[in-house]
């Protein structure tokens, strides 16, 4: 069961805005964090890493609203969040 | 009556058998942590010690089998205890695996084996000596041990400290073979005052924390320990390791891992091996027996040099290292070494190699479930000295 | 719930935030790509960190398997035992040094088979241990043979015609012995999986957390059930989550939904507890408690010996 | 010299060849060494303890020839009696055991130890009763050296009880040394 709704303070909230960080060489190419980013921020790359995996590359930096969750799932330590200062209004 | 608060050392003479006396000598050595399971004839000590601990602040663990009891002995001895576990054959076989770890991780603690008639089942009440070269070679892999048989009660006593002084600076499990003889025969038993006693420290690192490595060696082989809790970060494991504990999966660590391993025994034979000598010096036999095997020797001994034949005697207290130079130089000097033992020829099978035909070697022997006749130790005697 | 409370520390924009809690020298792990056992040590870090708990208390212990190398990956005091006895030596090391707080990360093969006398018994103790079992239903790190949790018809390479063995209910196992916590999540739940560890470590007594995980080298592969993803897209939408559901009717059955959350969470005294309380009770005024472990700086053995 | 006493599990027969031992070994400077066999019953099975007692230390620990036998069932005596010495002393359990004719030189004493036991409230007292009548008779230890060694065998509680039961077991045995003569 999913629906969405729009907070009713989201005139007053601003989302933050994260910024992520991809360590090319140690993705495995799971594909986890891309398959579960609630914000499809992430794309598989056309590239091979030296593995002949291809990680991820962030495709849509504007849209992470740095919830962490591909950190949270990366089996590899490759992916994770910074949050930027200035938070981005969408 | 004026009584003095019972400490933990039971100093003064006691009327114990020699598990008892082992329980009050792990006491002694400063063992607080005690993981078994019951099995006869060595459950006295566990029972002693069950009793003991909790009035003298040390713990016991009665674990679900013999794998858990040696496992968690391991655990403790990495938390911070001088640990112990005591079992008899069935049990030691199951301990195997862990001692194996023990040795590879080089984790101090004592395993008590109070032998019975085996193989399986065996002989539950009745002795015998056969787990020599399981104590020896039980576990896979190449490795060394170290292991004292002790001969009467007080041995029990004494050596148990002895046991603990040589895992800790060692860094090995140490193997006390008892057997059921020694462990049910009570005799007085003398313990000395707790300052007396020298119980020898772990060989804890004392350097800075972060300079920390687990298994870089001091001089001697052996490398110095930290206990967990203490901020080190270490890793320790089963399988092959670098300095740093971490597994390296080739043939060079495996040469330097298991050969440090093996070296730290070997090359500290002299200080480890232990012998009783009596009259060796002319002798034309030399009777070499160790646990309640040499005190029955002693009769067969006596009878045959009042008949006139020069016997030496050489009783082991270490059989593992087993005191190769000790026959080695025998050999060349005596007629015949004859060896009594509660088995079909374990030890003995040392003595012949370390004789290495300079001399002749003779086994009397016994399969379990008693000692020898005397008797038939004094007909090897008779024939050795022909 | 902030989300962000339940990852522990953040990074920086030079390095991912878990290197400091993982033996980076040792990376990458040996761990296929799209299994989830990477994940599980990630929910475990996060955890540890939001638990507050001391990092030197923390120690980490592991049998054998491909789980068992989880000790080896964690920056903690971490011990790679034997294969099923990563309970016994965990049990040493808290009954010596009861200050620890002792994990054990180790797979449903070590701990559920040849480590199933210690499971039980842990539980039936409430030895205050946290058991971390990642169940990926089968032997992975030797090949992909059947496990005691191989659902019935499911191809292991020691049952290529299908399993046909009941499987371990484990969460039932361990709450019919008497475990004091019990949960299950998948790898795919990382924060309720976090959120579970953490109660776990702060939890007194035995608690022990499943934790379903993709295994895509051999189980997944052998069973035609896609990578590690298609798993986790499974987990996804076949995970019934039922807090305090009855662990009898937590079963898993081949690719059918798996029913995950917190099932129990109860008080009960611990092992140390019983202990202390019956000999308090019996020997009253005689009582010594265990002294401790030896201390380093002043090894207490001979002093000891002289009282 | 050497002792053996016998009987079967539950009468305490250990317990006597270990407070014997104790005696002479800490009280008596001697060294004596108890040597024990049971089967695998835990009440019941044939049940054995051998005391050696020497002025000087024992290098061999165990039996040759017995000097005193102490028989508590039948059993025992019909399996050990023929190993003792052949002026030995033989003491046995009155009701317990039916004896044949003294062999040789042997001093035959009897003495219904469970029955006094069980007339000082507990038949579990008839080691104690067979300890004094041992001591008496064969006087392997001063009964200084025997009262001494008493304590710490048996609960506190139950340590006067036994005390009583060793001495009507000492007055029995000087009573028929006496007859003897």
């Amino acid at each position: 069961m999913k629906y969405w709704r729009k907070p009713l303070d989201s005139d007053r909230k601003k989302a933050p805005h994260g910024n992520v960080h991809v360590i090319f060489e140690r993705c495995k190419g799971c594909g986890f964090c891309i398959a579960y980013c609630p914000r499809q921020v992430l794309e598989v790359s056309t590239e091979y890493n030296r593995k002949g995996y291809h990680p991820p590359v962030v495709a849509h930096p504007e849209k992470c609203v740095n919830c962490r969750l591909c950190e949270a799932l990366c089996p590899e330590f490759a992916i994770w969040n910074t949050l930027d200062e200035v938070p981005s209004v969408e | 009556m004026n009584q003095r608060p019972r400490g933990p050392v039971l100093t003064g003479a006691h009327y114990l058998d020699g598990d008892h006396a082992c329980a009050e000598g792990a006491i002694a050595a400063g063992c607080r942590f005690i993981a078994g399971y019951p099995i006869t004839p060595s459950t006295e000590v566990a029972e002693r010690l069950a009793e003991r601990f909790p009035r003298i602040g040390g713990t016991f663990i009665q674990m679900e089998d013999e794998l858990a009891s040696i496992a968690a002995v391991l655990g403790a001895a990495w938390g911070g205890a001088r640990a112990m576990t005591v079992t008899s054959g069935p049990g030691f076989s199951l301990m195997m695996e862990n001692i194996g770890l023990g040795v590879m991780t080089e984790t101090p603690c004592v395993v008590v084996n109070v032998q019975r008639g085996g193989p399986s089942t065996g002989l539950p009440t009745l002795t015998g000596q056969q787990d020599m070269m399981q104590a020896r070679w039980g576990s896979h892999g190449d490795y060394e041990i170290i292991a004292l048989s002790p001969s009467s009660p007080q041995e029990c006593f004494d050596l148990t400290v002895t046991c603990f002084n040589l895992s800790e600076k060692y860094r090995v499990p140490v193997m006390f073979m008892m057997d059921e003889c020694v462990g049910h025969m009570t005799e007085k038993v003398v313990i000395p005052e707790a300052d007396t006693i020298d119980v020898w420290p772990r060989r804890w690192y004392r350097g800075p924390r972060d300079k920390y490595l687990p298994y870089a060696p001091d001089k001697d082989g052996v490398p110095p320990m930290i206990r967990a809790g203490d901020d080190h970060r270490v890793h320790i494991t089963g399988l092959t390791h670098d300095a740093r504990g971490y597994p390296i999966i080739n043939a060079e660590c495996q040469q330097i891992c298991v050969s440090r391993l093996t070296d730290k025994i070997r090359d500290n034979a002299d200080d480890l091996v232990m012998v009783k000598e009596e009259q060796l010096r002319g002798a034309d036999v030399v009777v070499v027996a160790y646990g309640i095997s040499a005190r029955v020797a002693t009769k067969a001994i006596t009878d045959a040099r009042k008949k006139g034949i020069k016997v030496g005697f050489l009783r082991l207290i270490t059989v593992w290292p087993f005191p190769e130079k000790k026959i080695r130089d025998l050999a060349g000097k005596v007629g015949c070494l004859v060896m009594p033992e509660i088995n079909l020829g374990q030890m003995y099978r040392e003595v012949e190699r370390a004789a290495a035909g300079k001399c002749r070697t003779m086994l009397v022997p016994h399969c379990g479930g008693w000692v020898h006749d005397p008797e038939d130790i004094l007909k090897a005697i008779i024939e050795g000295a022909k | 719930m902030n989300p962000n409370q339940l990852l522990g520390k953040r990074g920086t924009a030079d390095a991912h935030p878990m290197e400091d809690f993982l033996r980076m020298d040792r990376m990458p792990h040996i761990w296929c790509s799209t299994c989830g056992l990477g994940t599980c040590l990630t929910a475990f870090i996060a955890a540890a960190q939001e638990s507050a708990i001391p990092r030197e208390d923390i120690v980490v212990v592991s049998g054998i398997g491909c789980t068992g190398r989880a000790a080896g990956y964690l920056k903690y005091d971490s011990f790679h035992t034997t294969h099923g006895r990563a309970i016994p030596y965990a049990t040493g090391l808290k009954v010596a040094n009861p200050r620890l707080k002792v994990c054990i990360i180790s797979g449903d093969g070590d701990l559920v088979s040849i480590g199933g006398n210690h499971l039980i018994h842990a539980a039936r103790r409430n030895m205050d241990l946290t058991v971390i079992c990642v169940n990926n239903f089968n032997y992975a790190m030797t090949g992909g043979q059947a496990a005691p949790t191989t659902p019935q018809t499911a191809i292991a390479t020691t049952t290529p015609y299908g399993a046909f063995e009941r499987p371990f209910n484990i969460p039932f196992l361990v709450d019919s012995c008497g475990a004091t916590y019990v949960a299950r999540w998948t790898a795919l739940h990382v924060r309720q999986l976090t959120i579970a560890i953490k109660e776990a470590l702060l939890h007194r007594g035995f608690s022990f957390i499943e934790v379903i995980s993709p295994c895509p080298t051999v189980y997944a592969r052998r069973n035609r059930l896609g990578t590690g993803l298609d798993l986790m897209k499974f987990y996804h939408d076949h995970s019934i989550t039922k807090n305090f559901a009855s662990t009898r009717e937590c079963d898993i059955k081949f690719q059918q939904d798996i029913v995950v959350g917190k099932f129990v969470q109860r008080e009960e005294p611990t092992y140390l507890d019983a202990m202390d309380a019956q000999m308090k009770k019996t020997l009253g005024a005689k009582f010594v408690p265990y002294v401790g472990p030896m201390d380093p700086n002043s090894e207490r053995t001979k002093s000891d010996a002289r009282t | 010299m050497e002792i053996k006493v016998s009987g079967f599990g539950g009468q305490g027969i250990i317990r006597i060849g270990m407070i014997l031992g104790k005696a002479a070994a800490l009280n008596d400077n001697k060294s004596a060494t108890l040597t024990q066999s049971f089967g695998p019953e835990a009440r019941g099975g044939a049940c054995s303890a051998q005391l050696v007692v020497s002025d000087a230390e024992i290098l061999y620990p165990y039996l040759t020839v017995p000097d005193i036998l102490i028989a508590m069932s039948q059993e025992a005596y019909e399996k050990f009696e023929p190993e003792l010495k052949e002026d030995g002393i033989l003491l046995i359990e009155e009701d317990l055991v039916k004896p044949h004719p003294v062999r040789g030189h042997i001093r035959q004493y009897a003495i219904a130890a469970t029955r006094i036991a069980e007339k000082l409230g507990n038949r579990l007292y008839a080691n104690f009763v067979m300890i004094g009548f041992i001591v008496a008779i064969t006087k392997v230890v001063p009964k200084q050296a025997l009262l001494d060694a008493v304590p710490g065998t048996v609960p506190d509680r139950l340590l006067q009880k036994n005390i009583d039961a060793l001495e009507q077991g000492f007055v029995l045995g000087e009573q028929k040394l006496a007859e003897a003569k």
